[in-house]
């Protein structure tokens, strides 16, 4: 006989595996198909590992600058096995705590992989072979994504690679170039440039990081150039010689081409989502641009069969993820869940400098025709950043001149993943200006800069 | 029913001091956010809408003309 | 003929030289009277030396975990006089930073002591003995706090001193007792025990940092006992008998007395108000417990002279008397201000765990009646706790049962001190737990914690 569910949840990344949790609290009997790992991509080959080896980087750069703060250290090094080992442990780690959350909770992994077979019924297939039917009333899609690969530089896992390659090398690859720069390329770059690789980072577009504030790239690109990254953009790897001892790298720039020699180029390019072989073509369900098409509370066109996280359309992150998760299952728990307001989207990027932001850009704020205000705070201004030296960035902030909205911030330094819930939350409670200006901060913290970036917009800022 | 004493967010109240909406005719205005909450957009549809009277209307005192 | 001014301030700590900044921004001529340095003691000898001093002992345990990232680092150590010598020079900076702004605001600064001399008038003594006349419409006093002496304990700036002593020793000292375990006596506690030294903590309530939440203090007294700090709580320093080479400290416990040697006995007892000498006496302006009584504006009862910071009754931060500030001058220019909600107001102490609370404690709550949600998420839980190798410590919330109110924050952690604005903002724009919950905070952060300890109290809690 078929495995019976309530709801049964293909894939277990932060879309998945927080759907199910919140299902299984609110009373529901919860499957769960994985292929690979519990946690899925975020857990173990994406935001958890790459913190881990961010902070041996951050770390690594403390002992590089020890006199910087009265201290003294010699013969300081990394034995790079132990920091990737150190990564793998903190990912295996969370991946076993996901298996005593399915445990708490009563909800069965079911271990395979996971295809549609007909609304309510989806087929297993295990590890050896053998294929069972799962039988749920309903079903959510979350199977992720994985590297996007361009015909300019096909992935072999040696001398182009791709994420997970990059977070288990076996050792410092002398010279890299890095294929892009959203948060996965920078980060990279960043670790390995602090590490000692000599890094070249590749951005088709005219800056790096180039979702964020323009002003934030260019601190960006600062920031990197004065820890020796070469930074290319509106340009493009046009080619990828790997037939010599490393890879000779084509890449096509205003001022003409030009030609990189490394160890190793990671494609950071993008992600491209799972919907193969899952019966997305049999069952007819909707797919644009290679992403599901979903109502607000994440069904198909297939009623009763849901999607969420990565493979639907919006920012690809694990918050994001676990949120539709969330609201799904309150949905389908006859719960009356509020529609994810996807313009209140924190994005953050955990190099150093860090970058958080959320809302609009001050261009995508005048293009949508907004009068606005803008206050800008720099942490050469800021007390705490003096004691603790972090004087590189800033901390943006956009408001509408009419009715005082919070319209976006933008912000990079230390910490500041830490400080963008604080906007995310006043925006949700629809704050204006004012009330953040007199909201007492705490002295001395990087988050004043908050405040204060915000009293800049009002012509009331105190330490500027 | 007028909601007396209802939560209105910063942002709702600067927008309708903005446009004019007086206190007593927010407390007609339908609430969709979590518990009735009048949020943003539904002062601002009422802005778009023409500040139409509401229902309250002829309860509640009126100082401005509608639009 | 006098000096005229529309404002004087007498006292240039971040009460004063805020309210004088705000003052001129709203067009009031303003000269402030400050007789040692710029700043204050927050700048001085508060807040911003002490962040530096305990930036190099965070930065000196990394030094010593090396191992622990996959790092190698040999020979660590330092130079006591490097690392005081940084923190004077942070100080020294911030103190300069403040003549800067002076000057682009049109402040005079006047240097010397200040005395009331009659309502609109001041009188100037400076350093050289002369004295001089300054005549103002508004006359703000600002001139803060020194450290108290205990009758038991009196300060000889050599084997028993006060924080000034404390961050400007000239080496370290092999045993500690610090007494009186507030923010400073934790902080210099927290910090010379990382750079080597035996400390010991006195404390004479039942639990140490006493103003937070129980919880807090058990954490921070297992942090502390865990890096080898001797905690000695309900126990009372009842005599230090300095004859000898060190000290020989008697302190009165449940227990009996017991007795303690050290080299170095720090008072950090808490705080006496400078009411001293400044015309209070002469002037009839009503005190009451050491601290000047004033309106909600901070008028005293005497028309045209007011008082903030901390010689007026509330918590003694910084943060506090800024606040205090802007809001008096800006109605002394005419705004309309809403009186501070003391309520609201963030409290931090930045040792390792840092400390962050704002509002109830759940004791608190309780005793004031309300039926309380408390919610509680602790940081092993966190991935990025986890990625960073900071697990100690948690996040623990108090909602009002009935109507939903957020009644308190109490965190203890790496960064919770950047994560407690959140609270502050989100308390100030009368959130509900709900907003919270639904607030979608960025992943991997530590301030996931905040939102998953608010679903912890509605029993909607993702990761645990
Ligand atoms: C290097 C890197 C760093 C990142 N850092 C961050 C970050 O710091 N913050 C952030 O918010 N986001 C980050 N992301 C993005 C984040 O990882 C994704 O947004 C998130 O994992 C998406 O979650 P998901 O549940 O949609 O899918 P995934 O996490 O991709 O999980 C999908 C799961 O489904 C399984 N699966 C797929 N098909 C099947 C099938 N047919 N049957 C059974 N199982 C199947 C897969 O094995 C996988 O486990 C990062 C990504 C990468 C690559
Ligand atoms: C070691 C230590 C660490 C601290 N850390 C923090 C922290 O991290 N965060 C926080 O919020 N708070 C902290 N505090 C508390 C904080 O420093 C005070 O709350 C704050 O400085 C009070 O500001 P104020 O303007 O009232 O007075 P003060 O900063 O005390 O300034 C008063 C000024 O008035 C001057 N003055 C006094 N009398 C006269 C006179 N007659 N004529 C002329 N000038 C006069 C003094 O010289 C002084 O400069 C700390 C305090 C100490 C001692």
């Amino acid at each position: 006989m078929a495995l019976q569910y309530d709801l049964v949840v293909v894939g277990s990344g932060p879309g998945g595996y927080v759907a199910a949790i919140r299902a299984s609290q609110l009373g529901l009997k919860v499957g769960v198909i994985e292929r690979e790992s519990l946690g899925g991509i975020c857990l173990n080959w994406g935001c958890i590992p790459t913190k881990a080896l961010l902070k041996s980087a951050q770390v690594f750069e403390y002992l590089n600058h020890a006199a910087d703060y009265g201290l003294k250290a010699e013969g300081v090094g990394y034995d790079f096995g132990a920091v990737i080992k150190r990564s793998r442990g903190v990912a295996e780690g969370m991946s076993k705590g996901i298996n005593f959350l399915f445990k708490k909770n009563k909800i069965d992994a079911l271990m395979g992989t996971g295809k549609l077979l007909a609304p309510g019924k989806v087929e297993l297939t295990k590890a050896d072979g053998t294929k069972e039917t799962v039988e749920a009333k309903s079903i959510i899609l979350a199977t992720g994504t994985r590297a996007r690969q361009l015909p300019s530089m096909p992935i072999d896992g040696q001398k182009i690679i791709e994420y997970r390659k990059a977070m288990t090398m076996e050792q410092l690859p002398k010279r890299l170039v890095v294929v892009g720069s959203g948060a996965i390329g920078v980060e990279f770059a960043y670790f390995y440039r602090t590490m000692g690789s000599e890094v070249t980072v590749v951005e088709y577009l005219p800056r790096i990081v180039p979702v964020e504030d323009e002003e934030v790239s260019r601190q960006m690109e600062k920031s990197f150039r004065k820890i020796g990254i070469n930074v290319l953009t509106s340009a493009e790897v046009t080619k990828v010689d790997t037939s010599g001892a490393g890879c000779h790298v084509t890449i096509k720039t205003a001022k003409g081409e030009q030609q990189v020699e490394c160890d190793v180029v990671l494609s950071a390019v993008g992600v491209q989502t799972n919907l193969e072989n899952i019966g997305i073509e049999e069952l007819g369900i909707k797919v644009e641009k290679g992403r599901v098409i979903v109502d607000d509370f994440y069904q198909t066109n297939v009623p009763g069969i849901y999607a969420i996280g990565d493979i639907v359309p919006g920012p690809a992150l694990a918050h994001v993820a676990s949120a539709e998760g969330i609201i799904c299952v309150e949905k389908i728990a006859g719960h009356h869940p509020e529609p994810l307001n996807y313009q209140n989207i924190p994005g953050c990027t955990y190099a150093s400098p860090e970058i958080a932001s959320v809302g609009l850009t001050e261009a995508e704020a005048k293009n949508q025709g907004y009068d606005i205000l803008v206050g800008k705070f720099p942490f050469s201004a800021s007390g705490k950043a003096s004691a603790a030296g972090v004087k590189d960035g800033f901390v943006k902030v956009i408001f509408d001149k009419k009715y005082g909205e919070w319209l976006g911030a933008h912000m990079i330094g230390a910490n500041v993943t830490e400080m963008i819930a604080e906007v995310v939350v006043a925006r949700k409670l629809e704050t204006t200006g004012h009330e953040i200006i007199k909201a007492v901060h705490p002295h001395p913290t990087m988050s004043e800069a908050i405040m204060e970036a915000a009293a800049a917009a009002y012509g009331e800022v105190i330490h500027l | 029913q007028p909601q007396t004493g209802r939560f209105y967010s910063p942002l709702v109240l600067s927008i309708a001091r903005e446009e004019g909406i007086s206190m007593a005719d927010l407390e007609y205005l339908p609430g969709t956010g979590s518990e009735g909450r009048v949020t943003k957009k539904d002062i601002l549809d009422y802005v778009a809408g023409g500040k139409k009277p509401l229902s309250g209307e002829a309860s509640s005192p009126k100082p401005q003309a509608p639009s």
